[in-house]
């Protein structure tokens, strides 16, 4: 099986997709000729023409908006916003529009489109290029968010969205898009190749929305991650030596709650991490569910590890970003009770 | 006033939104090169479609005051727009409505009973109560999901268009937004797409000069028109009289033409008045004189016609006032049977309906809560 | 002292700031003339001139990047959007600038505006004039949410709000603008007249950010609302006859962390109620933070008295908002451990 | 060309956003009524501050390739207008800058130790080590603060503009926009509130053909042009050869002058060419030919100006090339004195000043997390 990175995952999902069904059509800023400024549709407007894949004004709002009239009409679209720190023009759209409109109209209408979107820090991007928004759009009824963490659910999970009828958020963390990084920063960068899940079919193949991946299996802790933190968490666990569960949630809406649940009472201790700043993250709602469902299975409280509440800090990225250190501070307290 | 040829391009027009075109004259003659020339029994139908309308609303009015309905907005004084757009275009057309182009769906023949049930949110309500009377949606007659947010819609119009053109279709799209509404950035990025891929779409402005209480002006009418709003993006822009069904319907031909034939958008700015108060929540009275209406320059659409119609010797004041008690007693009907279904609080669809179509297929959040509300 | 409902107290509050502030201007569509479409700035324009209280264009984000331009030189602009749902449109500029002007110029520009709005449901007004986005705004790194339960809150609140030099959110709970609404929907309307709470001072008076108020002390159970759902927790306590602490939290950025632990660590116990939909709503948050400070001190799960997971349902309002019986409920429960 | 009185309206004007001021002759003559007619002095320091910028760019510009800053975008070609503009507006004025105008902090003599050290996001940055290199702000410069997020900032400017009037102070507002972002609603929302507020500001879109690899189609350029926008709301809009250094004084002079007197704000469209790529992580390679640069046919900024000198017998090509030297010079050992305070990585700013400044008062949750980091 070939060996793809996370980039090449994904230009292979939307390749396979703009094959296999005349409705997808792909659009966003630089995206058709160019390729997308992290490469993502190389080489598509080239293979599939100019009326599948390509480039529009600068404008999310409209973007957004253009993507739901096509799929009211009948298209799939799947568009890139440049950033996910940039979507927030195009959130009146998401959220009064594309999520409501099968709702309010009884099924008359409906946006079958995805959002492609890199997200997340670790690359020096400063305040504007380093966000992780999932939190805002998880609470919205009627959207579906999916963040991936490897080339191999990068490409189904995106097949899946595409497939989807409903509007789905696609997160990509792109600290991860060339290599599965740890938050060892100091470390030199790993390449995807030769990681399993680098090992990506070249065709069509799906990872099912809703479903959380058991990265590691283990007795004393549940670990609840997404994105470059399943990495992270990774690092912690072993730095540690503790024996967790550690569940990729893969897609927050739809959430499984039933792997969560059942990891926690199995293990009785629960720790969260995730990159965005703490206060109203994901990561209350996380631990809420898990307390309402395991509260007499617990023997510590659950922890939550992530970004400060400050905005995001360029020159101070790695004292921010909530790395192996932190994640390992959590799990030894976890373990204290 | 000049008709353009189709395939013209904005320079050859710039003139075009500082001037207005009109075919009725003060003594309902049709004069100008824009007289689209329609059958007596064409105008009869646009004739009877306004006034259901203008029944519909007045009778809506009344029963919102008496309680059977939670809210409701007027079109009076608009409805030609609505329905010499809706009988202009075609059946695989889409419009994005506002709240006040029902003459729309009456023009289309959506049932009355439809509109009332939705209205009352009763047990027959068509949108199973997820949605305030007067946002209405109906696929089926070219009418998109309205939704209470102004103008986020124009962009949904222009992508509709494009994927028309993608599958090779000759739909268009219609677009409306009110001319207070023109002031919400995505009425700019709906244009700025639109002209960036020609898209086969129709932009509205409904200038009715009010927006709840706040002049045309707090949308820059001082300072130009909102036909002048096409020049800033290179497309030609129409002045319409929007209370002149023929010169409502002669426009909408033009630009619709212009759309399906590849020769792309065409923005039309549609000059009338908003009789009513902005809806039931409103009193006019707090900001404007009571008597502007009757003032309004423009004449009523429903007389203009009427007086049109008769001056081309089909129609006289008799059978004018038989029309209208005939209009009344239809309504008058239909509601009653809307009542007898149920109205506000009376009567309303079954619960399950209230978790239904948030997403295609229920997850278990949706499966749980319903659970514990019993059902 | 003169009794006041709550849009009396709102306009108070505004009419003593302009009096009292030359660098006070109130702004939004329809507020001018008119005085808004709920009377909360009825009469300022008349008693203060047209430059102090005047009508904008209808558009969201640029009623917020105005106030904001005006605040970087030094105005204090108070603005209203006219229902809490047409709040989005303005989201990026709340959320990009106003929130992050003073961190990223490192003090040399801030924005001290406060955002006025209708928000919460129980007026029959459908899917977009009754939702309550507080959550995803308390999210927001650098931006303050408030929300008042009664007018003499209101009014204090407010003037605090417009005298802080951060951003504010003032979410007003539209259903008790006239009185104070306990859910109890089929019985008669209740006016403000003769509640403690309508007893507001005439001239200036502050309420501080931050500090939640006991509405009612008890041993048993500690409930945490704001906005309407304080007085549907009453209804709730009185009907169940439960010996409940009642937390008004007032503001949920600042929160008063002190008081909700205090609170909690005595009751043993803990019930969150909100309007706004369960999943990702800030319900999860206070969930989390009690979880994690309180945890060796609870007797029995905290729970979540919420909207469903849908879009507000216009003819469902009754069935989708949480009114006492299925608080009731959940107080119930939580005192079976 | 004619040269329109102050106060005209929106008609009179209506032919200029099709035509192109210019001033530089192709023998570096000053020609036509916009000459603005400057002194040789001023012209020398517009020079001098243009070369400063350019060399400025390309020293940083290596030092990323260097790896001692996490990003870098050049202003190369466009100097002429942030460099002009910051000479002829006052000290009181406010610039809404982007990206790629800092020729108005070095014009307006902001410390280029400042800007070093910012871009190296070292222990001395002045931001704090909080943003992105070349996000600044300069408050004392009349710098506003720069963000990553586009056309979000020109509102801004409407509202400052709004309340300096407010005060009846008469400081004016001038706001950026590059082409490509004209197509954000936020830009249309400006224009809308500065219409209908008669704000005095000043809205400068800086035509660069260039959205990363998008040209300037993509926002509408085939349609009609930028300048344009300005019929839409009835705003006088210029469009100016933006590397004609007299040229952008002189219409930023006529602009202000209009915002000054109550006039109203004016729109100007500055044709000008992005001569290097997007920024440090852009390869404009992949996407237009190599030579466009080269072939751009309105020249480069600076050798028209160094030739208008020239030609008036106030300059010499060994003195312009001693210049040059002098210049890189001085940028050189500045930026020494930045890279011995530390590059990215080497030297940061105190850890405590991540958690200052979120609020005006920390609240419980900074200081926690400031302990949690055991500060
Ligand atoms: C995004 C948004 N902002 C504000 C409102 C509140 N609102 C409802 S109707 C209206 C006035 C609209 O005026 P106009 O666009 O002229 O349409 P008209 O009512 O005159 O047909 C306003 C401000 C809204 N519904 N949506
Ligand atoms: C809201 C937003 N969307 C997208 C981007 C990504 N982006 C950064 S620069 C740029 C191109 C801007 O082009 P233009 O406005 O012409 O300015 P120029 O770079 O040519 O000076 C884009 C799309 C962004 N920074 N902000
Ligand atoms: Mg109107
Ligand atoms: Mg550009």
């Amino acid at each position: 099986m070939p060996s793809m990175n996370m980039i090449q995952a994904l230009n292979s999902a939307l390749d396979v997709m703009l094959g296999r069904d005349p409705d997808v059509v792909i659009f966003g800023e630089d995206v058709g000729y160019f390729g997308g400024v992290f490469r993502v549709t190389d080489k598509l407007q080239e293979k599939h023409g100019l009326t599948r894949c390509f480039d529009t004004p600068i404008a999310e709002g409209g973007i957004v908006a253009t993507a739901i009239g096509m799929g009211a009409y009948g298209l799939r679209p799947v568009i890139e916003i440049q950033f996910a720190d940039y979507i927030l023009p195009g959130f009146d759209q998401l959220v009064s529009e594309a999520a409501r409109l099968r709702y309010r109209s009884r099924g008359q209408f409906w946006a079958p489109i995805t959002v492609r979107s890199p997200y997340g820090g670790g690359i020096f991007g400063g305040q504007t290029h380093s966000q992780s928004p999932e939190a805002i759009f998880a609470h919205v009824t009627g959207l579906k968010t999916v963040i991936p963490s490897n080339p191999y659910d990068a490409k189904g999970l995106l097949i899946s969205a595409i497939e989807c009828d409903d509007p789905v958020l696609f997160f990509e963390p792109k600290r991860i898009y060339n290599g599965p990084f740890d938050g060892r920063h100091e470390r030199q960068v790993q390449p995807w190749a030769g990681h399993p899940n680098a090992e990506v079919p070249e065709g069509y193949f799906s990872v099912p929305l809703g479903k959380a991946a058991l990265m590691r299996e283990g007795a004393e802790v549940t670990v609840l991650a997404y994105g470059t933190m399943v990495h992270v968490a990774l690092a912690a666990i072993e730095e540690t030596g503790i024996d967790a569960d550690l569940l990729d949630l893969r897609s927050i809406v739809p959430l499984d709650i039933e792997a969560i649940t059942a990891s926690v009472k199995k293990t009785g201790r629960c720790v969260i991490l995730h990159e965005a700043s703490r206060y109203g993250g994901f990561g209350g709602e996380l631990s809420a569910l898990v307390q309402e469902r395991c509260f007499f299975h617990l023997k510590s409280p659950i922890e939550r590890v992530t970004g400060w509440d400050t905005p995001y800090p360029h020159a101070f990225e790695w004292d921010y970003f909530p790395g192996p250190a932190r994640m390992a501070k959590a799990l030894r307290r976890v373990m204290e009770n | 006033m000049r008709l353009p040829p189709i395939d013209v391009v904005e320079p050859d027009v710039r003139d075009l939104p500082y001037t207005m075109i009109r075919t009725l004259d003060e003594d309902g003659q049709a004069v100008g090169k824009w007289d689209p020339k329609l059958s007596a029994d064409v105008l009869m139908k646009g004739l009877r479609a306004m006034m259901v309308t203008r029944a519909f609303d007045d009778r809506m009015f009344r029963a919102h005051r008496q309680g059977k309905t939670s809210f409701y907005m007027k079109s009076t004084g608009e409805e030609a727009i609505s329905v010499a757009q809706a009988m202009a275009l075609r059946a695989g057309d889409m419009c994005f409505p506002t709240y006040r182009v029902q003459g729309w769906l009456v023009a289309r023949g959506y049932p009355l009973l439809n509109l009332a049930n939705q209205i009352f949110s009763n047990a027959e309500d068509p949108l199973a109560g997820r949605q305030m009377p007067v946002m209405y949606s109906a696929r089926d007659y070219g009418f998109y999901s309205i939704s209470g947010n102004l103008g986020s819609r124009m962009g949904h119009a222009v992508g509709w268009g494009m994927a028309s053109a993608y599958r090779g279709d000759d739909n268009i799209a219609l677009g409306y937004i009110g001319e207070g509404s023109t002031a919400e950035g995505a009425f700019h990025e709906a244009l700025t797409f639109a002209t960036v891929y020609r898209a086969p779409v129709i932009v509205c402005v409904t200038n009715n000069q009010w927006a709840i209480s706040s002049y045309s002006g707090i949308a820059g009418a001082e300072s130009t028109t909102f036909a002048a709003r096409a020049i800033g993006y290179g497309l030609p822009g129409l002045r319409v009289d929007g209370n002149d069904f023929l010169a409502v319907w002669a426009a909408t031909e033009w630009a619709a033409e212009r759309a399906r034939t590849n020769h792309g958008p065409t923005l039309i700015e549609f000059f009338t008045y908003r009789g009513a108060g902005h809806s039931t929540s409103d009193d006019p009275s707090k900001y404007r004189p009571a008597d502007e209406p009757q003032k309004w320059p423009l004449g009523d659409p429903v007389d203009r016609l009427r007086d049109h119609l008769i001056v081309l010797g089909e129609w006289d004041e008799t059978r004018h006032e038989k029309l209208k008690q005939e209009v009344f007693a239809e309504v008058r009907d239909i509601v009653k049977q809307a009542e007898a279904v149920g109205t506000l609080g009376q009567s309303k669809p079954p619960l399950e309906l209230m978790f239904e179509d948030v997403f295609k297929e229920p997850d278990w959040r949706i499966i749980e809560q319903r659970k514990e509300l019993g059902l």
